[in-house]
Protein backbone atom coordinates (compact mmCIF):
# COMPACT_ATOMS: atom_id res chain seq x y z
CA UNK A 1 0.00 0.00 0.00
CA UNK A 2 0.89 3.57 -0.64
CA UNK A 3 1.02 6.70 1.69
CA UNK A 4 2.42 10.04 1.84
CA UNK A 5 4.74 11.44 4.22
CA UNK A 6 4.68 14.95 4.82
CA UNK A 7 7.31 17.45 6.80
CA UNK A 8 7.76 20.57 7.85
CA UNK A 9 9.62 23.34 8.63
CA UNK A 10 13.02 22.16 10.59
CA UNK A 11 12.34 18.52 9.86
CA UNK A 12 11.72 19.63 6.38
CA UNK A 13 15.25 21.48 5.78
CA UNK A 14 16.49 18.62 8.20
CA UNK A 15 15.44 15.83 5.65
CA UNK A 16 15.15 18.22 2.56
CA UNK A 17 12.05 17.31 1.25
CA UNK A 18 8.61 18.26 2.06
CA UNK A 19 6.60 15.39 0.92
CA UNK A 20 7.47 11.62 0.26
CA UNK A 21 4.74 9.23 -1.64
CA UNK A 22 5.93 5.75 -0.10
CA UNK A 23 5.13 2.37 -0.39
CA UNK A 24 4.67 0.29 2.49
CA UNK A 25 3.71 -2.73 4.13
CA UNK A 26 0.34 -3.52 5.88
CA UNK A 27 0.27 -3.00 9.45
CA UNK A 28 3.16 -0.05 9.15
CA UNK A 29 2.88 2.19 12.37
CA UNK A 30 3.51 6.14 12.01
CA UNK A 31 6.75 5.64 13.86
CA UNK A 32 8.26 2.75 11.89
CA UNK A 33 8.24 5.59 9.01
CA UNK A 34 10.16 7.45 11.70
CA UNK A 35 12.43 5.45 12.46
CA UNK A 36 13.50 5.11 8.88
CA UNK A 37 14.38 8.70 8.85
CA UNK A 38 16.60 8.38 11.90
CA UNK A 39 18.41 5.83 10.50
CA UNK A 40 19.43 8.38 7.45
CA UNK A 41 19.07 11.94 9.57
CA UNK A 42 21.72 12.13 11.91
CA UNK A 43 20.40 15.32 13.13
CA UNK A 44 16.86 13.55 14.51
CA UNK A 45 18.84 10.55 14.97
CA UNK A 46 18.67 10.80 18.76
CA UNK A 47 14.89 11.54 18.78
CA UNK A 48 13.28 7.71 19.64
CA UNK A 49 9.75 9.77 19.41
CA UNK A 50 8.98 12.36 16.65
CA UNK A 51 7.79 15.58 17.91
CA UNK A 52 3.93 15.77 17.14
CA UNK A 53 2.50 13.32 14.42
CA UNK A 54 -0.28 13.70 12.41
CA UNK A 55 -2.48 11.04 10.25
CA UNK A 56 -5.40 13.16 8.22
CA UNK A 57 -4.57 16.33 9.36
CA UNK A 58 -5.77 15.14 13.18
CA UNK A 59 -2.76 14.26 15.89
CA UNK A 60 -2.15 10.81 16.91
CA UNK A 61 -0.04 8.60 18.63
CA UNK A 62 3.11 8.03 16.42
CA UNK A 63 2.42 4.02 17.19
CA UNK A 64 -0.86 4.75 14.95
CA UNK A 65 -1.22 2.09 12.16
CA UNK A 66 -1.49 3.70 8.74
CA UNK A 67 -3.82 2.53 6.06
CA UNK A 68 -3.70 2.98 2.37
CA UNK A 69 -3.52 6.15 0.91
CA UNK A 70 -3.40 8.16 4.30
CA UNK A 71 -1.18 11.14 4.98
CA UNK A 72 1.39 11.03 8.05
CA UNK A 73 2.82 14.49 8.64
CA UNK A 74 5.69 14.67 11.24
CA UNK A 75 5.61 18.12 13.15
CA UNK A 76 8.02 19.65 14.63
CA UNK A 77 6.94 21.60 18.09
CA UNK A 78 4.56 24.25 17.11
CA UNK A 79 6.00 28.20 17.73
CA UNK A 80 2.45 30.33 15.94
CA UNK A 81 1.07 33.29 17.80
CA UNK B 1 -14.35 32.78 9.46
CA UNK B 2 -10.69 33.18 8.01
CA UNK B 3 -8.15 32.37 10.18
CA UNK B 4 -4.93 32.54 8.29
CA UNK B 5 -3.81 35.90 5.74
CA UNK B 6 -0.72 36.74 4.23
CA UNK B 7 -1.40 40.36 4.74
CA UNK B 8 -1.18 42.95 7.41
CA UNK B 9 -3.74 41.60 10.36
CA UNK B 10 -7.01 44.24 10.00
CA UNK B 11 -7.32 45.00 13.97
CA UNK B 12 -10.52 47.05 13.55
CA UNK B 13 -12.15 44.61 11.41
CA UNK B 14 -12.21 41.93 13.99
CA UNK B 15 -13.19 43.97 16.34
CA UNK B 16 -16.49 44.50 14.11
CA UNK B 17 -16.86 40.50 13.52
CA UNK B 18 -17.29 40.17 17.08
CA UNK B 19 -18.73 43.50 18.48
CA UNK B 20 -22.53 43.14 19.33
CA UNK B 21 -25.08 45.62 20.75
CA UNK B 22 -25.21 43.34 23.73
CA UNK B 23 -21.94 43.35 24.39
CA UNK B 24 -20.41 45.70 27.11
CA UNK B 25 -17.01 44.22 27.14
CA UNK B 26 -14.27 43.34 24.31
CA UNK B 27 -10.74 42.10 25.26
CA UNK B 28 -8.11 42.05 22.25
CA UNK B 29 -4.52 40.55 21.92
CA UNK B 30 -2.35 40.69 19.42
CA UNK B 31 1.17 38.83 19.27
CA UNK B 32 3.72 40.91 17.89
CA UNK B 33 7.19 40.26 16.52
CA UNK B 34 9.65 41.77 19.33
CA UNK B 35 13.35 42.90 18.74
CA UNK B 36 14.26 40.04 20.73
CA UNK B 37 14.08 36.31 21.86
CA UNK B 38 16.30 34.16 24.03
CA UNK B 39 19.39 36.42 24.66
CA UNK B 40 19.34 37.20 20.71
CA UNK B 41 18.24 39.89 18.82
CA UNK B 42 15.83 39.29 16.51
CA UNK B 43 15.13 41.47 12.92
CA UNK B 44 12.22 39.57 11.33
CA UNK B 45 10.03 36.49 11.61
CA UNK B 46 9.30 34.22 8.88
CA UNK B 47 6.00 32.23 9.78
CA UNK B 48 5.23 28.94 7.90
CA UNK B 49 2.25 26.85 8.12
CA UNK B 50 0.50 24.18 7.14
CA UNK B 51 -1.89 25.66 5.90
CA UNK B 52 -5.39 23.16 5.64
CA UNK B 53 -4.74 21.27 9.45
CA UNK B 54 -4.06 24.76 10.61
CA UNK B 55 -7.11 25.80 9.62
CA UNK B 56 -9.15 22.76 10.74
CA UNK B 57 -7.06 23.50 14.49
CA UNK B 58 -7.95 26.81 14.58
CA UNK B 59 -11.85 26.49 13.79
CA UNK B 60 -11.95 23.33 16.58
CA UNK B 61 -10.50 25.87 18.87
CA UNK B 62 -13.10 28.21 17.64
CA UNK B 63 -15.81 26.14 18.42
CA UNK B 64 -14.28 24.88 21.72
CA UNK B 65 -13.66 27.98 23.25
CA UNK B 66 -17.08 29.48 21.86
CA UNK B 67 -18.60 26.43 23.52
CA UNK B 68 -16.91 27.12 26.77
CA UNK B 69 -17.61 30.76 26.90
CA UNK B 70 -20.79 30.88 25.15
CA UNK B 71 -21.96 34.51 25.65
CA UNK B 72 -18.53 35.42 23.45
CA UNK B 73 -18.02 36.37 20.31
CA UNK B 74 -15.09 35.33 19.03
CA UNK B 75 -12.65 35.91 15.83
CA UNK B 76 -8.64 35.52 15.19
CA UNK B 77 -6.26 35.56 12.66
CA UNK B 78 -2.97 34.49 12.19
CA UNK B 79 -0.90 36.54 9.65
CA UNK B 80 1.68 34.37 7.49
CA UNK B 81 5.15 34.98 5.96
CA UNK B 82 7.88 37.54 6.84
CA UNK B 83 6.97 39.71 9.54
CA UNK B 84 9.16 42.68 10.94
CA UNK B 85 9.54 43.93 14.53
CA UNK B 86 6.14 46.20 15.81
CA UNK B 87 3.90 43.91 13.16
CA UNK B 88 0.99 41.68 14.99
CA UNK B 89 1.35 38.02 14.03
CA UNK B 90 -1.87 36.84 15.40
CA UNK B 91 -4.99 38.80 16.61
CA UNK B 92 -7.81 37.72 18.85
CA UNK B 93 -10.93 39.66 19.13
CA UNK B 94 -13.12 38.37 22.06
CA UNK B 95 -16.50 40.46 23.03
CA UNK B 96 -19.08 39.34 25.31
CA UNK B 97 -21.67 41.24 27.54
CA UNK B 98 -19.68 41.21 30.46
CA UNK B 99 -16.10 41.58 30.82
CA UNK B 100 -14.53 38.42 32.52
CA UNK B 101 -15.89 35.91 29.54
CA UNK B 102 -14.12 38.25 26.84
CA UNK B 103 -11.22 37.92 28.69
CA UNK B 104 -11.10 34.52 29.19
CA UNK B 105 -12.04 33.52 26.03
CA UNK B 106 -9.66 35.84 24.48
CA UNK B 107 -6.78 34.33 26.78
CA UNK B 108 -7.79 30.78 26.28
CA UNK B 109 -7.39 31.20 22.86
CA UNK B 110 -4.08 32.09 22.44
CA UNK B 111 -2.87 29.32 24.75
CA UNK B 112 -5.04 26.70 22.59
CA UNK B 113 -3.33 28.77 19.35
CA UNK B 114 0.14 27.80 20.68
CA UNK B 115 0.00 24.69 21.58
CA UNK B 116 -1.63 22.93 18.55
CA UNK B 117 -1.90 24.97 15.41
CA UNK B 118 1.04 24.07 13.21
CA UNK B 119 2.82 27.09 12.38
CA UNK B 120 6.21 27.79 12.98
CA UNK B 121 8.66 30.74 13.16
CA UNK B 122 11.93 31.09 11.81
CA UNK B 123 13.88 34.16 13.36
CA UNK B 124 16.58 36.21 11.49
CA UNK B 125 18.91 38.67 13.62
CA UNK B 126 21.86 39.52 12.82
CA UNK B 127 23.74 36.69 13.18
CA UNK B 128 21.46 34.42 10.34
CA UNK B 129 18.53 32.85 10.81
CA UNK B 130 17.05 29.78 12.32
CA UNK B 131 13.82 27.62 13.68
CA UNK B 132 12.80 28.34 16.69
CA UNK B 133 12.15 25.40 19.42
CA UNK B 134 12.95 22.08 18.20
CA UNK B 135 15.67 22.32 15.81
CA UNK B 136 16.96 18.88 15.97
CA UNK B 137 20.13 17.97 16.55
CA UNK C 1 -0.84 61.06 30.47
CA UNK C 2 -4.67 62.00 29.69
CA UNK C 3 -6.67 59.73 31.43
CA UNK C 4 -10.19 61.66 30.66
CA UNK C 5 -11.75 62.82 27.69
CA UNK C 6 -15.10 63.74 26.34
CA UNK C 7 -14.37 62.78 22.23
CA UNK C 8 -13.97 59.42 21.13
CA UNK C 9 -11.51 57.10 22.21
CA UNK C 10 -9.01 56.62 19.88
CA UNK C 11 -7.77 52.68 20.20
CA UNK C 12 -4.83 53.35 18.03
CA UNK C 13 -3.12 56.16 19.73
CA UNK C 14 -3.29 53.85 22.56
CA UNK C 15 -1.33 50.92 21.35
CA UNK C 16 1.17 53.40 19.21
CA UNK C 17 1.89 54.68 23.48
CA UNK C 18 2.55 51.57 24.51
CA UNK C 19 3.95 49.22 22.04
CA UNK C 20 7.49 48.99 21.89
CA UNK C 21 10.12 47.20 19.94
CA UNK C 22 11.00 44.74 22.46
CA UNK C 23 6.79 44.16 23.36
CA UNK C 24 5.94 40.47 21.90
CA UNK C 25 2.20 40.97 23.70
CA UNK C 26 -0.56 43.67 23.28
CA UNK C 27 -3.66 42.96 25.41
CA UNK C 28 -6.49 45.61 24.86
CA UNK C 29 -9.70 46.18 26.48
CA UNK C 30 -12.75 48.11 25.88
CA UNK C 31 -16.05 48.67 27.89
CA UNK C 32 -18.87 49.42 25.16
CA UNK C 33 -22.09 50.70 26.60
CA UNK C 34 -24.74 47.54 25.98
CA UNK C 35 -28.05 47.94 25.03
CA UNK C 36 -29.40 46.29 28.42
CA UNK C 37 -28.81 46.00 31.73
CA UNK C 38 -30.31 44.21 34.83
CA UNK C 39 -33.06 43.34 32.67
CA UNK C 40 -34.39 46.72 31.18
CA UNK C 41 -33.49 48.42 27.37
CA UNK C 42 -30.96 50.90 27.34
CA UNK C 43 -30.25 53.71 24.32
CA UNK C 44 -27.67 56.03 26.01
CA UNK C 45 -25.17 56.43 29.05
CA UNK C 46 -24.04 59.49 30.21
CA UNK C 47 -20.95 59.30 32.53
CA UNK C 48 -20.30 62.19 35.26
CA UNK C 49 -16.83 62.32 36.43
CA UNK C 50 -15.03 63.96 39.37
CA UNK C 51 -12.47 65.11 37.22
CA UNK C 52 -9.38 66.56 39.47
CA UNK C 53 -9.85 63.22 42.01
CA UNK C 54 -10.86 60.66 39.29
CA UNK C 55 -7.67 62.19 37.46
CA UNK C 56 -5.60 61.36 40.82
CA UNK C 57 -7.01 57.97 41.18
CA UNK C 58 -6.17 56.91 37.40
CA UNK C 59 -2.86 58.07 37.99
CA UNK C 60 -2.65 55.85 41.20
CA UNK C 61 -3.90 52.91 39.58
CA UNK C 62 -1.64 53.43 36.56
CA UNK C 63 1.36 53.69 38.84
CA UNK C 64 0.53 50.91 41.23
CA UNK C 65 -0.16 48.56 38.31
CA UNK C 66 2.61 49.49 36.54
CA UNK C 67 5.08 48.77 39.33
CA UNK C 68 3.38 45.41 39.75
CA UNK C 69 3.83 44.49 36.53
CA UNK C 70 7.39 46.25 35.89
CA UNK C 71 7.62 44.78 31.80
CA UNK C 72 4.14 46.29 30.91
CA UNK C 73 3.46 49.52 29.44
CA UNK C 74 0.03 50.34 30.36
CA UNK C 75 -1.97 53.03 28.76
CA UNK C 76 -5.98 53.93 29.64
CA UNK C 77 -8.66 56.30 28.55
CA UNK C 78 -12.01 57.06 30.22
CA UNK C 79 -14.62 58.68 27.74
CA UNK C 80 -17.30 61.36 29.48
CA UNK C 81 -21.06 62.58 28.60
CA UNK C 82 -23.26 61.16 26.33
CA UNK C 83 -22.02 58.19 25.11
CA UNK C 84 -24.51 55.00 22.31
CA UNK C 85 -24.83 51.57 22.53
CA UNK C 86 -21.88 50.57 21.00
CA UNK C 87 -19.04 53.00 22.07
CA UNK C 88 -16.47 52.37 24.02
CA UNK C 89 -16.79 54.42 27.30
CA UNK C 90 -13.11 53.17 28.58
CA UNK C 91 -9.99 51.59 26.97
CA UNK C 92 -6.92 49.73 28.55
CA UNK C 93 -3.54 48.61 26.29
CA UNK C 94 -0.91 46.83 28.18
CA UNK C 95 2.38 45.89 25.91
CA UNK C 96 4.98 43.70 27.56
CA UNK C 97 7.53 41.49 26.53
CA UNK C 98 5.33 38.44 27.01
CA UNK C 99 1.44 37.75 27.29
CA UNK C 100 1.04 37.03 30.95
CA UNK C 101 1.50 40.57 31.93
CA UNK C 102 0.17 42.23 29.43
CA UNK C 103 -3.28 40.28 30.15
CA UNK C 104 -2.66 40.78 33.68
CA UNK C 105 -2.20 44.19 33.57
CA UNK C 106 -4.96 45.13 31.57
CA UNK C 107 -7.74 43.06 33.78
CA UNK C 108 -6.15 44.30 37.02
CA UNK C 109 -6.70 48.36 35.35
CA UNK C 110 -9.92 47.43 34.69
CA UNK C 111 -11.11 45.94 38.00
CA UNK C 112 -9.37 48.62 39.76
CA UNK C 113 -10.93 51.32 37.67
CA UNK C 114 -14.54 49.96 38.69
CA UNK C 115 -13.82 49.88 42.24
CA UNK C 116 -12.28 53.40 42.88
CA UNK C 117 -12.53 56.10 40.33
CA UNK C 118 -15.18 58.55 40.78
CA UNK C 119 -17.11 57.93 37.87
CA UNK C 120 -20.82 57.81 37.59
CA UNK C 121 -23.59 56.58 35.23
CA UNK C 122 -27.04 57.60 33.98
CA UNK C 123 -28.57 54.88 31.73
CA UNK C 124 -31.07 56.30 29.52
CA UNK C 125 -33.69 53.57 28.50
CA UNK C 126 -37.26 53.74 26.48
CA UNK C 127 -38.99 54.32 29.98
CA UNK C 128 -36.63 56.75 31.44
CA UNK C 129 -33.23 57.74 32.91
CA UNK C 130 -31.51 56.55 36.27
CA UNK C 131 -28.48 56.53 38.09
CA UNK C 132 -26.93 53.21 37.87
CA UNK C 133 -26.58 51.48 40.84
CA UNK C 134 -26.85 53.07 44.84
CA UNK C 135 -29.38 55.62 44.66
CA UNK C 136 -31.05 56.17 47.99
CA UNK C 137 -34.15 54.88 49.14
CA UNK D 1 -13.71 77.15 61.01
CA UNK D 2 -15.39 76.64 57.05
CA UNK D 3 -15.35 73.39 54.98
CA UNK D 4 -16.22 72.86 51.54
CA UNK D 5 -18.87 69.62 50.95
CA UNK D 6 -19.22 68.05 47.70
CA UNK D 7 -21.64 66.00 46.58
CA UNK D 8 -21.99 64.16 43.03
CA UNK D 9 -24.52 62.23 40.78
CA UNK D 10 -26.86 60.85 42.71
CA UNK D 11 -26.32 62.43 45.73
CA UNK D 12 -26.02 65.73 44.27
CA UNK D 13 -29.55 65.28 42.77
CA UNK D 14 -31.08 63.92 46.22
CA UNK D 15 -29.98 67.07 48.19
CA UNK D 16 -30.40 69.58 44.71
CA UNK D 17 -26.47 71.55 45.31
CA UNK D 18 -23.17 70.10 44.23
CA UNK D 19 -21.62 72.04 46.67
CA UNK D 20 -21.57 74.01 50.05
CA UNK D 21 -19.33 76.26 51.66
CA UNK D 22 -20.14 75.18 55.30
CA UNK D 23 -19.57 76.69 58.70
CA UNK D 24 -18.64 74.40 61.56
CA UNK D 25 -17.26 73.86 65.00
CA UNK D 26 -13.69 72.74 65.78
CA UNK D 27 -13.46 68.93 65.55
CA UNK D 28 -16.44 68.25 63.34
CA UNK D 29 -16.26 65.09 61.46
CA UNK D 30 -17.06 64.11 57.61
CA UNK D 31 -19.91 61.80 59.12
CA UNK D 32 -21.77 64.39 61.36
CA UNK D 33 -22.05 66.50 57.82
CA UNK D 34 -23.34 63.36 56.91
CA UNK D 35 -26.14 63.37 59.58
CA UNK D 36 -26.97 66.88 58.98
CA UNK D 37 -27.81 65.87 55.52
CA UNK D 38 -29.92 62.62 56.61
CA UNK D 39 -31.89 65.15 59.20
CA UNK D 40 -33.62 66.89 55.80
CA UNK D 41 -33.14 64.28 53.37
CA UNK D 42 -35.68 61.35 54.18
CA UNK D 43 -33.89 59.11 50.68
CA UNK D 44 -30.41 59.16 52.08
CA UNK D 45 -32.15 59.40 56.04
CA UNK D 46 -31.87 55.75 56.19
CA UNK D 47 -28.15 55.23 55.06
CA UNK D 48 -26.50 55.69 58.35
CA UNK D 49 -23.00 55.84 56.54
CA UNK D 50 -22.12 57.40 53.45
CA UNK D 51 -21.37 55.23 50.42
CA UNK D 52 -17.89 56.75 50.28
CA UNK D 53 -16.29 59.84 51.62
CA UNK D 54 -13.13 61.78 50.40
CA UNK D 55 -11.28 64.70 52.32
CA UNK D 56 -9.19 66.62 49.96
CA UNK D 57 -9.35 64.29 47.16
CA UNK D 58 -8.56 61.13 49.40
CA UNK D 59 -11.07 58.11 50.42
CA UNK D 60 -11.35 58.49 54.37
CA UNK D 61 -13.63 56.90 57.15
CA UNK D 62 -16.55 58.87 57.45
CA UNK D 63 -14.94 59.70 61.38
CA UNK D 64 -12.34 61.47 59.94
CA UNK D 65 -12.03 64.94 61.54
CA UNK D 66 -11.95 67.72 59.41
CA UNK D 67 -9.90 71.24 59.18
CA UNK D 68 -10.25 74.37 58.50
CA UNK D 69 -10.62 74.75 54.87
CA UNK D 70 -10.96 71.31 54.07
CA UNK D 71 -13.22 69.59 50.83
CA UNK D 72 -15.18 67.06 51.97
CA UNK D 73 -17.01 65.02 49.11
CA UNK D 74 -19.72 61.96 49.60
CA UNK D 75 -19.21 60.04 46.88
CA UNK D 76 -22.32 57.39 45.39
CA UNK D 77 -21.13 53.84 44.71
CA UNK D 78 -18.87 54.63 41.84
CA UNK D 79 -20.16 52.87 37.94
CA UNK D 80 -17.57 53.82 35.88
CA UNK D 81 -15.77 50.89 33.27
Amino acid sequence: MKVRMLLFAVLRDIVGADEREIEVADGVRAIDLWNDLRATHPRIAPYERPPFTAVNQDYVKPETVLHDGDEVAFIPPVSGG
Amino acid sequence: MTFLTDDPIDQQALIDAVLRRSDGALALFAGVVRDHHAGKAVESIFYECWRPMAEKEMAKIAAEVAAAYPDAAIAFVHRLGLLHVGEASIVIACASPHREEAFSACREVIERVKKTVPIWKREKGPDGEEWVGWQGQ
